[in-house]
């Protein structure tokens, strides 16, 4: 029988990561994929998806109600998971160019710290201040908007370098689905498998609500999903437009 | 063996997707189609476009789901490109939808109809708003003026009212079908109930509460479709924690013309159409059973 | 720390053996006793002897518990050895009853009390027979008669009707209080529920359909006890589904003041009540909470 | 999750043993302890307790209306089963008397066939005709009433025989309580522990409705027994009365 039920644990600790994020470390150990995410309850305001940073690890960026709450608990407050969720980072090959933009970077560190292959890592963010988890990144390379640290530049730019300087078997990226709409013109561009963690609205994160299925496959994004490949993202309607919480289009 | 028609409607198999689960797209409703539902049924369509409840929306554990997506919609007028997506969906559709007055019902139901459903599936039995949904399916008397009201406006469209597992559900049942019903659907979600976590002493659902469904409650529905059937002329259809082959034979004996399958999802996959119907299939072929129509009713 | 009182009981836990489980007689009421329970209740006492319903009586699969077992009973005037054999029993003793008619009610708690139980549990609420129980407890106006029979003969011993979880139950609990109960037990089983043998088309239960009781139903019933509890000024007993140290202490958060464990036993076995208090005790020291008054109606 | 709602098997063959005693086969095994009993569910009809006389088999004498209803059952035709329920004959030492009485014979059989010890066995009914499953038996001694087959003594008087002329380490018994009665005076005179499979009113089956719980102690026949050792039967109400359907003490 499936358990689809939050359990609330204690956080044990909240590391501030940049201005505008932090991880908070539960007392409860998952069994997880990277690229796999959990239904995160702020108990009493909301319930929300969020990518595990390590097997007992959360990375947020405040960015509304639910964020902002979850952003104000302490260490020793009890947060809800249930999870995890997702089909996580299934990778071909052995060289892996690994790409983070803004609060992907916090999927992408699970991958670089648990996943078992030859990672090439480009992390971004508009500034310095935003940029985190660098010492879990292999080969890494660090852009920012305002050149405040690393190359003054989008991730989709080095991308670009590196894959025409290396061959690499696959890339794996999250970040704002603006950046993935350039990766993925890059990936095709040189012809490299693609694996994008991506986002839409939902509501039971277990396949059966249809609130996050995308056009025209209805693929699932927490069932059949997050990690999309090519397949799933040509010709959908990643990058054009999503549906919000009432099941409305918004265009991207 | 499995093919029945409904209503004049033809189902290649008996077995539905349940309004609210997987039917929010037609993306998704193609793909439920090609798993192997007879018919697939539209999240409920609203009168205005409404972001439903809070998450969390929807928890299950052991038998029991629990939800309180509360109705979320784009609104009837925002649904152009999904009719147009449904075109030439393979199975037949039915439409799901909701109002906040008994006026709204029909003008929901006006904007479906041009797009040629195959069914109207009135939802007069959600728990989870205080606005719209059980509160019509509660009183005979205004669960009957709903049904008028949509049979003014549905043409040749059959119309089914999908009751809330109320204590007076024959009477609500009945008064639907004096009203004139094509088809009586038992029933939406139960309760509703209530989980709390203990540790912050805080409700789980963002609603508060959330109806039930699943496994848990097939034997309060069995029982329910059982007297149903005894009690209305018209064809029943059963919902309510069918996740196998044998379950659904039990409703179809219990008296269900066609059964829906919506948390069976969870338990089985979105395929749990294609499973459920090899299921009554294999049952069938060992019990010399030909054809659907003679289980219905068949424990009475 | 889990010791409490209720209503002037004392009581080493909030756990109660429910009515119909395992108290057919007074051996094993006193083996419960010693396996832990803050209290035992007796199968509910008749007015007659009565064999009850034939088998089957009691099915369960998966959270589902079901049972038709119809209150079998010697009836109180058979009684005389049990009352002699539940002398010097470790816990305070319980006695449920049921009666045929309002003036019978009387009858049958008047044969009781001598006999001095702590509580008489009043069963309006079994949904398993068509002429005692449930049909006592649907009507608020036919309930308040029971209570104010029950308490005319009762003198000091509390009286606490156990309702059946109709949707009218709150009007009901409401109607009881105003009539003097002193406290209201929620719920006997649901439904009822029915349970179809495909393969011979024959309902399962040897009474057809069959109370719903287990863990399936206990959502429902968390979310009727939180509502009880706001709108009745008397203790209020949660009953249905308990089988976890989590599921009393959701209880009792819903606002419970005591809880009941009977369907519990099939999944815990009959020490059921040691191991759910071990597990209060320990959330209770890990959270630091030290009584369970402090816990009642914590998560309004 | 305990599931305990009756199965339906077609019936797969039904062997006349005696006039009044049938085997039922059924289309399913069970994995069981010789003394271990099952609910057997007539559709329709009731629902009674019957020891298995073998992992697919229910061997069944015709005494009320729901073995009646049974016997009138025929290959093909259904019946529900539920169990395998209760302790099963756990037996100590080596050298075991086995005394079956009328249809008591039934779950001995099983014990003889599957028990894994060395026995020897005691069959009786009142006359040969009720005697069945000789075969199954080593060293049989039958007892009938009439002297038509075997010995014409009670079960009881061959027992005490065998007991005094050879050392046993325990008596596994079935039958009429009232032979149980005597049994137990037998083998305690002669200091051998003592296995009986003891009927009590049943409702559940599974050891929660009290029905079948006996003085003083509570133990549940269905669930703690059937099988009652010496510590269970003394001092108890066995052989001196029972409970009916509805609760109520009946004399024996
Ligand atoms: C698979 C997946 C993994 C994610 N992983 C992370 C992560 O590791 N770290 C992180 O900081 N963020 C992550 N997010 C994004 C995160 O879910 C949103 O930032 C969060 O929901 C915002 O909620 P809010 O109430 O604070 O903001 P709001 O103001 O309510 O919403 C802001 C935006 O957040 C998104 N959002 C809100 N609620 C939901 C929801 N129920 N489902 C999907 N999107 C929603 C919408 O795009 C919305 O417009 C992930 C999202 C998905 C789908
Ligand atoms: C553990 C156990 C194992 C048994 N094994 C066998 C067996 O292998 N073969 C066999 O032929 N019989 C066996 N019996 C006895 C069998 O259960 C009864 O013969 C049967 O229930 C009679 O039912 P009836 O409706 O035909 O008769 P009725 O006329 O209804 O009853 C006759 C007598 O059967 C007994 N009985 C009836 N219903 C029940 C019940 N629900 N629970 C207990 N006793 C009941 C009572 O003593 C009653 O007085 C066993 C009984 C028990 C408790
Ligand atoms: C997540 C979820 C959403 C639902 N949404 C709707 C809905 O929009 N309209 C409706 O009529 N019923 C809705 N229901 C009720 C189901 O259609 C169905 O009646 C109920 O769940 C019982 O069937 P099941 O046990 O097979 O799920 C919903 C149920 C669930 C679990
Ligand atoms: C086998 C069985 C017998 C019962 N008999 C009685 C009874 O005699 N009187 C009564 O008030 N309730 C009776 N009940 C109802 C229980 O006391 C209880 O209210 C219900 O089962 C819900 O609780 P649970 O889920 O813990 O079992 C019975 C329930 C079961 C399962
Ligand atoms: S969130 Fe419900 S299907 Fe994905
Ligand atoms: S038959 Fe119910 S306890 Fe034994």
């Amino acid at each position: 029988m499936p358990t689809n039920l939050p359990q609330t644990y204690r956080i044990t600790d909240v590391i501030e990561q940049t201005p505008t994020v932090k991880t908070f470390e539960f007392a409860h150990e998952l069994d997880f994929i990277p690229g796999q995410f959990v239904m995160v309850w702020v108990p009493g305001v909301d319930e929300i998806p969020v990518s595990l940073s390590g097997p007992s690890q959360i990375t947020v960026k405040n960015v509304g109600e639910a964020t902002a709450a979850l952003h104000k608990l302490k260490k020793g407050n009890f947060i809800g998971i249930r999870g995890p969720y997702g089909n996580g980072f299934a990778l071909p090959g052995y060289k892996v160019l690994i790409v983070g933009g803004g609060v992907g970077i916090a999927p992408m560190k699970a991958l670089a710290q648990y996943g078992d292959k030859d990672f090439t890592s480009i992390i971004g963010a508009q500034t310095s201040d935003e940029i985190f988890f660098r010492n879990y990144f292999p080969g890494l390379h660090v852009c920012t908007d305002d050149g405040s640290e690393g190359e003054k530049a989008f991730t989709t730019v080095v991308a670009d370098r590196l894959l025409g300087e290396q061959k690499f078997d696959a890339v794996a990226a999250c970040g704002p689905e603006i950046m993935l709409k350039f990766l993925y013109q890059i990936a095709d561009k040189h012809n490299v498998p693609m694996f994008f963690s991506m986002e839409r609205w939902m509501k039971c994160g277990i396949g059966i609500c249809g609130h996050c299925a995308i056009d025209p496959t209805g693929w699932r994004v927490c069932k059949d999903g997050p990690v999309a490949d090519k397949a799933i993202l040509e010709n959908s309607e990643f990058f054009k437009y999503k549906r919000d919480m009432a099941g409305t289009e918004v265009k991207l | 063996m499995l093919a029945t028609d409904f209503l004049g409607i033809h189902l290649k198999n008996p077995l539905v997707l349940a309004a609210g689960l997987l039917g929010t797209n037609a993306s998704i409703l193609k793909r439920v189609a090609a798993s192997g539902a007879g018919a697939v049924t539209m999240k409920s369509i609203g009168p205005k476009p409404r972001a439903g409840n809070p998450n969390p929306t929807i928890i299950s554990f052991g038998d029991v789901v629990m939800n309180a997506v509360g109705l979320p919609s784009p609104g009837y007028m925002n649904l152009d490109r999904e009719w147009e997506g449904l075109k030439g969906i393979k199975v037949p559709l039915f439409a799901s939808f909701y109002a906040g007055s008994v006026g709204e019902f029909a003008e929901v139901a006006e904007a479906i109809v041009p797009h040629k459903p195959a069914l109207l599936d009135v939802n007069i039995g959600c728990p989870n708003t205080k606005s719209h949904g059980a509160i019509f399916g509660k009183d005979p008397k205004v669960a009957a003026k709903v049904v008028t009201a949509v049979k003014e406006v549905s043409g040749k469209i059959p119309v089914m009212p999908k009751l809330p597992p109320s204590d007076n559900a024959l009477e609500v049942a009945k008064a639907c079908v004096d009203a004139g019903a094509d088809a009586i659907a038992g029933f939406n979600t139960w309760g509703p109930g209530m989980v709390i976590d203990i540790n912050t002493r805080k409700k789980v659902l963002g609603f508060g509460t959330g109806g039930v469904s699943g496994p848990a409650i097939r034997p309060l529905m069995v029982k329910k479709i059982y007297d149903l059937y005894e009690a209305v002329d018209v064809p029943v259809v059963a919902v309510g924690g069918i996740t196998t082959g044998r379950d659904a034979i039990e409703a179809i004996m219990a008296g269900a013309s066609m059964v829906e399958i919506g948390s069976g999802t969870i338990y089985r996959g979105m395929d749990v159409f294609a499973k459920v119907a090899a299921e009554m299939e294999s049952w069938m072929r060992e019990n010399d059973v030909k054809s659907i129509k003679e289980l219905v009713g068949s424990a009475h």
